[in-house]
């Protein structure tokens, strides 16, 4: 028996240059007790189409189609809101942005209940504390009057999980709810999901563009593309079998099933060394937040080293440390030999020549007010290593290195795809011919399949200007495919490093274990869930 | 514990402000132009009344020693006493601030309500034609000279229509209220407008917020979802903003003051300019400053009660 | 309990709402820009507190109805044969605490004018040599030499007479609370920057006088609201309705406005110290481009007359029949050219009245017309003064006036270039005119001096010491309930003998 | 703002809406009527702002003179046309000092912080803590009327209100990852204050900025009321309608017309803000 049927769904949105169409002709159903996968790259229109199913457009947009609800239409505005929140709830993304900052978690998992079954304040926040237990979190009481901003990332999902479970709804709708969390956590909330889902029998829409999370805990999967339901049935026949070139594309595009790109060089001279790093900064009252904590690793010229770890970890710190934009409490960084702690003036300028950086966000990264010609050729001329009309035609060459057309010269950021940004970063990068070239998690706000085409252009870039690269990512299954060595932090700290190979065959550490066992993988799952 | 050290931190940063002040309003009265006695003695004093009225008073002494006798005197609480009046400073600011208080309360009173009922129609009909007409009034109301609208309405209310007095404080609480009424509300004409756009603006960008979803998600009401979570998260810029417009009516009151005949600390303020009453410029401005430091403290709490955020 | 409770609060808020009002329904409510600045006749000479000063200080001698000296605290006096010795004999009369007003009071009050350093305005009693008490109720008066005025300066407004005893004991706190007055009223009470509220002295030496409930003194810098306040019944008299309402108020049958003559004159102050009007010719062709007819017309709506010499016209001894440098643009533009004046612009410094910057536009658009280039400076009146009295401008339009009828005062004010002013600070400096100053004071025959101030204002106007503008009435307006107030020439109000219909 | 992750579009898909269009539209037209108007006085004013005509004082709205004449005989119209080079030139200054200054102030706290940050802010705290009117009144009342004196005062005063808004705007950016990038590429301070943060801060001063310019005449209006303002005998609207005051009854046009000129004007500047924060989805 189906708990929603969606009958011809398309959403449209007015546009800058006339409507624009999300979500076009979309049908399906959603059977009582099953997880459904919705997949697809970003602009695909699986959010919008899960948002059209608790009426959570914004306003402008137009709706056309029936989301039919035990033969209620849910398009209409009384249907909807007698279904939503009782029958059908929802979580979100980004789980910090969709709590109320100024209203204790208590009160927010209890305000459903007060409303929709009339309890008392006390009961229903009696009711909320049972319901912050079924959730996990430890010392739900103690959090009752905890707000937002007190919680981690994970405890604020799984508050929005309470929220959503207050009323014993039949379906839960969940739009990426784990993209914004660490792997551990989750593999937490998907197991989590996944107990819900057998213990309640409750219905679940899962959004994702991660199939291997989709196939982590989902029965069946909806391949979704430009608005349109491009393939859908059990996961297992899909990966199998893609009867479509996207989904085919889709899969090929896993990381798991990437390549290898290592390029083992065990026996080159470290590059750079880091010895007993520590940087701390003030935090709150007389804390001291240790980012760093006595760090030692060395670089291998013309080696890849992955810096992996969670958020917290201090992984990113120890890039910008590297690149001089943190100063460091204690250790030093040797480059060539030589510290580079300190650097003034001419000496600082000229190790930045050598040494340099990719961002994460393609969009956050660039100025959004200059053309990406001019972004690419900047270092150039203001390092005087060329005028700026030669600089401008060295832009185009570097452009054409990273495979950007050169007919996107003239443009700003804004007007290009996440990937083609990250090659805009990557080429004023190279722009100064660095040796050492540090990527900081480039392609996790990328989809998949960009993901797989940047991480070809840097092992082609690796090889050809014999370029040292350090990696910082949180993704084991990239790490591991990647790169040549690994060094997982936790906490500040250096928890092991090692080859890739050694790391992943035998971690000696538990926390890189749990790491490698938390990291979705396609292919694992398939053979786990069969 | 976290909001009292939040509070204690608050008030010691007041102390380095206050002593820029101090010194800030010492300079801008004695650096500048302009013959005090002359104003005060009037055009026939002779020159000898002239130099012996400034011997008496210490202007012929060094900027230095001067700025330390009125650091001293301020320190013990002591003002010094107007040049023009022979009165301590104090007496004649204790005078007026209740004046000035009243009114602004009176403004407040006034405002806040028609703010919160105005934007909040405004934004829950965003786009329709009571957000339209909202907001065009809001402009108007912003453009208006008020002195222009105070002669207008004085006018009209006052001696046309014979329903509300064009001057004075009036006698009791309802004679203030009476008597204030057209001042209070010219003021109000454009204070409203500022207020009204900043809170619609509020508004309008929260009801959009992700929290706002997760609550209709949660199948709240319109309504509740607008007084329970819209509202408390829109109304802080506001308050912010409120602050500083109390901090700017305290010496921007001067204009309806005058052309309604309240004196109050505004006219006290422009006679003590315009009569180069040093030391009631530089007493004014401290208790203005203090004032507005006081008021910037009070939203900082009441911000702090509102938002968790906040105090950390 | 709980209704009991409400009932408590709503009573405790009501009282709290309508604590009574003093009783001001009978006060006599004046409006005016000018403040009272301080309450001791001796501190101030500004227009205010001098109207203030009147109504709380008796003189030894009073200005009647009439406009002739009579008798004041003073209730009869002699002078010598040569002017040199005045000796009054006192009336019983008591200050408002009760105490007998005796020689003791008058010698003290008149010294501290002459001898305080910071006295505002030694001026008028400045040739009193000595006076002394001869009993209790006798002073004797001796002057440095005859001075034909004194006795009208015993009128001024600073020759109030205060009492000894208080102000020796209390200092200058004599006149902040509980002040001893000599005159009609006292004071209720003192709220600076506002209003002055005075009650009617129970000792005051007139019987019968004052003939109403006291006054308002309100302070009210906005000449629009001034008026509004009127027209709203919220005043019964405004001192200096812009000209412009002037047909607005005197067409509400409720209110008259008697235009009051004054001894105001309104003159065009010129720098002597520098170019160009440092040269004669350049001062004649100024005087003779302005138009004065037109500038009282077009400022005042006619009410103005134009001013033909240096001096008020209300003075004794004011030569009505005066024409010199009378409006001629093209003999002015002839003079100009021919004067050596280079062009360059000259500096119109104004303060900020609405009145005096209307002149100056006027000023500036004739003076245009002769080739005269002018630019207007605007200053607030601390900077004003502060800029005229270090000579700091070249021609500024401005007014003053004399607290007496007798031309004494205003000529070592405006004309005298050796009597310490620099005659109103154009550095106008003539020795014969400041011979005639003093050979004027000390003449006692009356048609000798008329010849004086008459030869006076012939070399001045004639030398342009300033250029003389218009004579305006006091555009004050009463309401038609009020009987009996005016304003002397010498800016007083007849408060005393006003009466208010209920 | 703040962060949503409403719907998963690409940027550059998100709708965005011309929304303000309109209102920019109307804005633009009308300040540009003005400055047109403003810029072309000599030619579209009928006559000279300062000719007196005695003969024709108070002449009421008619054919020979459209909005009449005031006390002096001068032409309305042309007054107020003139009026529009000094009330725009007051908008334009006004707002202009101050806001160098303020920019300059917040670019420079906001990125380094630490000492700099807190001596600069001090001195924001201590100009706040003055009210900004007050103030001004203080220093024009102080220094002499006129225009110059104005501008002194604003820019003594107002800049606070730029420094704290590029400040709060400058945190932000800093953190974005192309400022660092400009960092890691080596780039001078002054490159990479002025060519990367300070272009990213402009919008939302902009927005603030033309709101200000009304703040700006309306107070530059009121200290001619108080006759603090421009030096006669300019034709500015505000001393305009604080000297035509007493004839409201008897010639109404004299303080209406330049009125209506100022509320226009200000009209068209707030509709330009409004424009710009709606096309750029920034609350004011």
């Amino acid at each position: 028996m189906s708990v929603i049927s969606i009958r011809n769904l398309s959403v449209t949105f007015p546009g800058d240059a006339g409507p624009v169409q999300a979500v076009k002709d979309v049908s399906f159903d959603l059977e009582e007790g099953e997880i459904l996968g919705i997949v697809g790259e970003s602009g695909s229109g699986k959010s919008v189409t899960c948002r059209a199913m608790l009426g959570l457009l914004p306003r402008r947009a137009t709706l056309g189609g029936r989301i039919l609800h035990h033969g209620q239409d849910l398009t209409q505005p009384a249907a909807m809101q007698a279904a939503r929140g009782r029958d059908i709830a929802m979580i979100f993304q980004n789980p910090a942005s969709h709590l109320d900052p100024l209203m204790t978690i208590g009160d927010q998992v209890a305000e459903p209940l007060i409303f929709h079954f009339g309890m008392s304040r006390a009961e229903a926040r009696a009711e909320a504390l049972k319901l912050l237990d079924a959730v996990q979190i430890r010392d739900a009481a103690g959090r009752m009057s905890a707000y937002p901003h007190q919680l981690s990332g994970g405890m604020k999902q799984r508050v929005l999980i309470a929220t959503a479970l207050a009323c014993r709804p039949k379906l839960l709708l969940a739009d990426e709810p784990t993209t914004a969390l660490d792997v551990t956590v989750q593999a937490e909330i998907l197991a989590l999901l996944k107990t819900l889902n057998r213990e309640r029998n409750l219905t679940m829409a899962l959004v994702s563009h991660d199939l291997g999370v989709i196939a982590e805990i989902c029965h069946r999967v909806i391949v979704m593309r430009q608005g349109e339901i491009v393939e859908s049935g059990r996961l297992r026949d899909l990966v199998h079998a893609p009867k479509h070139d996207y989904t085919r594309l889709l899969i090929t595009s896993q990381p798991g099933r990437l390549p290898q790109m290592t390029d083992q060089r065990p026996d080159s001279a470290p590059l750079i060394e880091l010895r007993d790093l520590s940087l701390h900064f003030p935090g709150k009252g007389d804390k001291v937040v240790r980012a760093v904590d006595g760090v030692s690793l060395s670089v291998r010229q013309g080696e890849c080293l992955a810096i992996v770890g969670e958020s917290g970890s201090g992984k990113s710190t120890v890039a910008r440390a590297v690149i001089g934009l943190n100063a460091p409490t204690g250790g030093d960084i040797l480059y060539e030999g030589r510290s580079v702690v300190g650097l003034k003036g001419e000496a600082l300028t000229a190790f930045r020549r050598k040494v340099q950086m990719v961002f994460q966000s393609p969009f956050d990264s660039l100025n959004p007010r200059m053309s990406i010609q001019r972004t690419i050729a900047e270092p150039l001329w203001r390092h005087g290593l060329a005028t700026k009309a030669e600089a401008m035609d060295r832009a185009l060459e570097l452009m054409d290195m990273v495979e950007l057309p050169r007919s996107l010269a003239g443009r700003r950021p804004g007007m290009l795809s996440g990937g083609q940004c990250q090659r805009v970063g990557i080429a004023r990068a190279l722009a100064l011919s660095p040796r050492v070239l540090i990527a900081d998690e480039v392609t996790s706000a990328l989809d998949v399949t960009i993901q797989a085409q940047i991480l070809k252009l840097l092992t082609r870039l690796r090889k050809e200007q014999d370029l040292t690269v350090i990696y910082i990512s949180h993704d084991l299954t990239v790490v591991r495919k990647f790169c040549d060595r690994v060094a997982v932090f936790r906490t500040g700290q250096l928890v092991e490093s090692g080859t890739t190979a050694e790391v992943y065959a035998d971690p000696k550490a538990a926390y890189t274990r749990d790491l490698i066992a938390a990291a979705p993988d396609l292919d694992q799952a398939l053979a786990g869930v069969t | 514990m976290h909001y009292l050290t939040f509070i204690g931190r608050r008030l010691l940063h007041i102390v380095p402000v206050l002593i820029g002040i101090s010194l800030v309003s010492f300079l801008l009265v004695m650096l500048v132009p302009g013959d005090p006695v002359r104003l005060v003695l009037g055009p026939r004093a002779t020159d000898d009344a002239v130099a012996a009225m400034r011997e008496a008073w210490g202007l012929d002494r060094s900027l230095l020693s001067q700025y330390l006798t009125y650091v001293g005197n301020v320190v013990q609480g002591n003002l010094g006493d107007s040049l023009k009046y022979r009165l301590p400073v104090w007496d004649l600011i204790a005078q007026y601030l209740p004046r000035t208080a009243f009114l602004i309360g009176y403004v407040l009173a006034m405002t806040v309500p028609v703010t919160v009922l105005l934007a909040v129609t405004a934004a829950r009909r965003e786009g329709d034609w009571p957000d339209q007409v909202i907001r065009l009034l809001s402009v108007l109301g912003m453009t208006i000279p008020v002195f222009w609208l105070a002669v207008i309405f004085a006018r009209l209310f006052g001696i046309q229509l014979g329903w509300f007095p064009v001057s004075g404080y009036g006698e009791g609480f309802l004679g203030h209220l009476h008597h204030l009424f057209l001042p209070a509300v010219s003021t109000s004409l454009w204070l409203a407008p500022v207020l009204t756009r900043n809170l619609r603006g509020a508004l309008v960008q929260q009801m959009d917020a992700d929290y706002v979803a997760a609550c209709r998600a949660k199948g709240l009401p319109e309504r509740l979802i607008f007084r329970r979570h819209i509202l408390p998260n829109s109304v802080l810029p506001t308050l912010n903003l409120l602050g500083v417009m109390i901090a700017f009516l305290i010496g921007g009151s001067v204009v309806v003051e005058i052309v309604y005949a309240v004196p109050g600390l505004g006219a006290l303020m422009i006679g003590a300019v315009l009569g180069r009453d040093y030391f009631v410029i530089q007493g004014l401005t401290l208790v203005y400053a203090l004032v507005t430091v006081l008021v910037t403290l009070v939203i900082d709490l009441l911000t702090a009660a509102i938002d968790p955020r906040t105090v950390g | 309990m709980k209704p009991a409770l409400t009932r408590m609060l709503l009573a405790s808020a009501a009282s709290l709402l309508f604590i009574a009002a003093p009783a001001l329904a009978d006060k006599i409510r004046i409006g005016s820009p000018y403040q009272t600045s301080t309450l001791d006749p001796m501190r101030s000479a500004a227009a205010g507190s001098i109207e203030t000063f009147g109504q709380l200080y008796s003189r030894l001698l009073r200005i009647d109805e009439a406009g002739q000296l009579a008798p004041g605290l003073a209730e009869t006096w002699e002078v010598s044969e040569d002017g040199k010795i005045i000796t009054l004999t006192l009336r019983d009369a008591k200050f408002s605490n009760g105490e007998p007003i005796t020689a003791e009071d008058v010698v003290f009050s008149l010294l501290r004018v002459r001898d305080t350093p910071d006295s505002a305005y030694p001026a008028p009693i400045q040739t009193l040599d000595t006076a002394e008490a001869v009993d209790a109720s006798t002073v004797k008066l001796t002057l440095k030499h005859a001075f034909a005025p004194f006795l009208g300066n015993l009128e001024v407004f600073n020759a109030g007479i205060v009492s000894k005893a208080d102000v020796e004991a209390r200092g200058e706190a004599a006149f902040v609370e509980n002040v001893v007055t000599s005159g009609p009223y006292m004071v209720e009470a003192w709220i600076p920057n506002d209003r002055l509220i005075i009650a009617p002295n129970p000792n005051y030496w007139r019987t019968g006088f004052p003939k109403n409930e006291g006054a308002e003194l309100i302070e009210i810098p906005a000449a629009t609201t001034r008026v509004s306040m009127l027209l709203s019944g919220e005043l019964d008299v405004v001192r200096d309705v812009p000209w412009s309402q002037v047909a607005e108020v005197t067409a509400n049958p409720g209110y008259a406005m008697p235009m009051e003559p004054s001894t105001v004159v309104y003159v065009g102050l010129l720098n002597h110290a520098r170019p160009p009007f440092d040269n004669i010719a350049v001062r004649q062709a100024a005087a003779m481009a302005l138009d004065t007819a037109a500038i009282a017309q077009a400022v005042t709506f006619g009410a103005a007359k134009p001013a033909n010499s240096t001096i008020p016209n209300t003075l004794k001894y004011y030569d009505p029949d005066l024409k010199v440098n009378g409006f001629d643009p093209a003999a002015a533009k002839a003079m100009i050219d021919s004067s050596g004046y280079d062009g360059s612009e000259l500096t119109i410094l104004v303060s900020e009245s609405a009145e005096s910057e209307q002149q100056a536009v006027l000023m500036q658009a004739l003076w245009a017309q002769i080739g005269l280039k002018a630019k207007i400076e605007k200053a607030d009146a601390g900077t004003f003064w502060s800029r005229l009295t270090s000579g700091d401008y070249d021609a500024t339009p401005t007014w003053y006036y004399n607290e007496t009828t007798d031309p004494d005062l205003a000529v070592r004010w405006a004309l005298c270039g050796a009597c310490g002013n620099n005659a109103y600070y154009t550095f106008y400096a003539n020795p014969e005119v400041d011979k005639l100053v003093e050979q004027g004071a000390a003449e006692l025959d009356e048609t000798k001096r008329a010849a004086i101030y008459a030869e006076m204002q012939r070399i001045t106007t004639t030398e342009v010491s300033q250029i003389p503008i218009y004579y305006p009435p006091f555009a004050n307006a009463y309401s038609t309930a009020l009987h009996g107030l005016g304003m002397t020439p010498a800016l007083q109000w007849t408060l005393e003998g006003a009466t208010l219909d209920k | 703002m703040t962060e949503t992750s409403a719907i998963n579009l690409p940027a550059r898909d998100r709708p965005r809406l011309k929304k303000g269009t309109i209102e920019l539209a109307i804005g633009v037209l009308i300040v540009g009527a003005w400055i047109l108007a403003a810029a072309g006085a000599g030619i579209v004013a009928p006559a000279d702002p300062n000719a007196l005509d005695l003969a024709a004082v108070l002449a009421p709205p008619g054919p020979a003179h459209l909005m009449g004449t005031d006390n002096l005989g001068r032409d309305i119209l042309s007054r107020v046309i003139h009026g529009a080079r000094i009330d725009i030139w007051m908008g334009f200054i006004g707002v202009l000092a101050p806001l160098c200054i303020g920019v300059l102030v917040g670019l420079v706290s906001g990125y380094y912080g630490g000492m700099t940050d807190t001596i600069l802010m001090r001195l924001v705290d201590i100009t706040v803590a003055f009210p900004f009117f007050i103030l001004v009144i203080a220093i024009v009342g102080l220094l002499g009327p006129g225009l110059a004196n104005y501008f002194v005062a604003l820019g003594l005063v107002a800049w606070v209100a730029y420094a704290r808004l590029v400040r709060a705007e400058v945190l932000v950016v800093k953190r974005l990852e192309f400022v660092q990038a400009a960092k890691a590429l080596g780039f001078p301070d002054r490159a990479i204050l002025f060519r990367h943060v300070l272009p990213n801060v402009l919008g939302s001063i902009t927005i603030y900025a033309w709101t200000d310019a009304v703040m700006v005449i309306l107070a530059g209006a009121s200290l001619g009321f108080l006759g603090l303002g421009a030096q006669p005998p300019t034709a500015e609207w505000g001393v305009m309608i604080s000297d035509g005051q007493p004839y409201i009854v008897q010639a109404w046009w004299i303080c209406f017309f330049p009125g209506l000129a100022m509320v226009t004007l200000s009209l068209g500047f707030i509709l330009i803000s409004d424009g710009l924060s709606r096309r750029l989805r920034v609350s004011q």
